[in-house]
């Protein structure tokens, strides 16, 4: 399941969704929050602009590939777009394996690519009232490198 | 024609969110990104003092594409979505 | 928080709990279910015995290691013992970091080192009635080595 | 006297979940593990024909280990949980 919504998820609904098939043996969660503190400054709250059609694309790509590397019994990427406060859920990605080893790396791999690949971009609104775009961070290009084909 | 889309601090910066551009008058990306860099005087400093990356009909892609009638291109900046 | 215990534990609860400090902007949990086919054999449900008071101080001594490792906002581990069903939940950890590469590290290197230095012991009772102890599987020893200091 | 502890598969194969071994009899592990292989006919090759872990006051060891008395010595199959 692929969703770009701007309405919250619950954490107990999509882990419920994962948890169906008896064969499933683990399940991993991300859950991305909005921090109150980015680079240093303090931040009051966050909206979320996206490309429609091409972010559910891009989402879809992203776990082909993952199906194509692991065993994947079920897997459900959420991102919310629109207006969002300190605290809100931002993006869920839920994979529901037979054995632990694909679902860690099949959860950690959908969010490595989705942070570098998915046309989602931030603007934070600081304490002070201003407004700035949040800059792509070099950590999250770098952590692609972990998944290259050796 | 051609669709092109701007997004995020790009399309603040430009105040442009949405563009139609003559299919006869660009051949590829890079010809595209010439036309636009000369449509406005401010749009040239602003598109190539950043990086900015593209996609093509809902894909990005990297190189020079062809493009034709009823194609999508958009330009954002790196993306921070997650 | 760390409990081993009969009773069954709740995903919104122990992810709430989690979620509970504004620093917080990633959350990863694993869950480990009762799986209905283990190496081949259908099983129809599942006894756990532990060492209790061991369990506890190696899943403390575990959370340590790896506080020292990431950084960790909120950390909690549950592991079920006694009688369990198909499909019922075994073991929960779940991560509270700023940032994901942290939690992901951090839940995963909770769960390899659990499964093979924590003294829980599973007996599975298969779909024809006969019993038998599960045997440790050399795939978990190995999941060890990509936490060696390199 | 030295608590000796057997889990799970092993704990079944011997009969004993739990054993009292006086502490003046054993110096060490090497010694208790002796003392056990001898302390009933079957238990040698049961004790021999496996993989036993070994852990003393609650602590995994590999090591033959120094006991004294009122320490708690488990003998147990490779771990199963999670």
């Amino acid at each position: 399941m692929i969703s770009v919504q701007e309405q919250d998820f619950n954490q107990q609904e999509e882990y419920d969704r994962l948890k169906c098939k008896t064969s499933v043996g683990a399940i991993v969660t991300f859950t991305g929050l909005v921090r109150d503190i980015n680079n240093g400054q303090s931040v009051s709250d966050l909206s979320l602009e996206h490309y429609p059609g091409m972010t559910e694309k891009c989402l879809i790509d992203i776990v082909e590939q993952a199906k194509q590397r692991w065993n994947i019994i079920e897997s459900t990427v959420i991102h919310r777009v629109g207006h969002l406060a300190i605290s809100d859920q931002i993006v869920f990605v839920g994979i529901a394996s037979q054995h632990r080893g694909d679902a860690f790396a099949a959860c950690e791999f959908i969010m490595d690519y989705l942070k570098t690949q998915a046309p989602f971009w931030k603007k934070e609104t600081m304490s002070n009232g201003e407004t700035q775009w949040v800059d792509a961070r070099e950590v999250d290009q770098d952590a692609l490198s972990k998944w290259a084909v050796k | 024609m051609i669709k092109v889309l701007f997004f995020a601090k790009l399309s603040e910066q430009l105040g442009c969110r949405e563009l139609q551009v003559d299919a006869t008058a660009v051949e590829n990306t890079d010809q595209l990104f010439q036309y636009l860099i000369e449509h406005k005087a401010e749009w040239s400093t602003i598109l190539t003092s950043q990086l900015c990356l593209k996609a093509v009909n809902q894909a990005m892609v990297n190189d020079n594409v062809l493009l034709k009638d009823g194609d999508e291109v958009a330009y954002f900046p790196p993306v921070t979505g997650g």
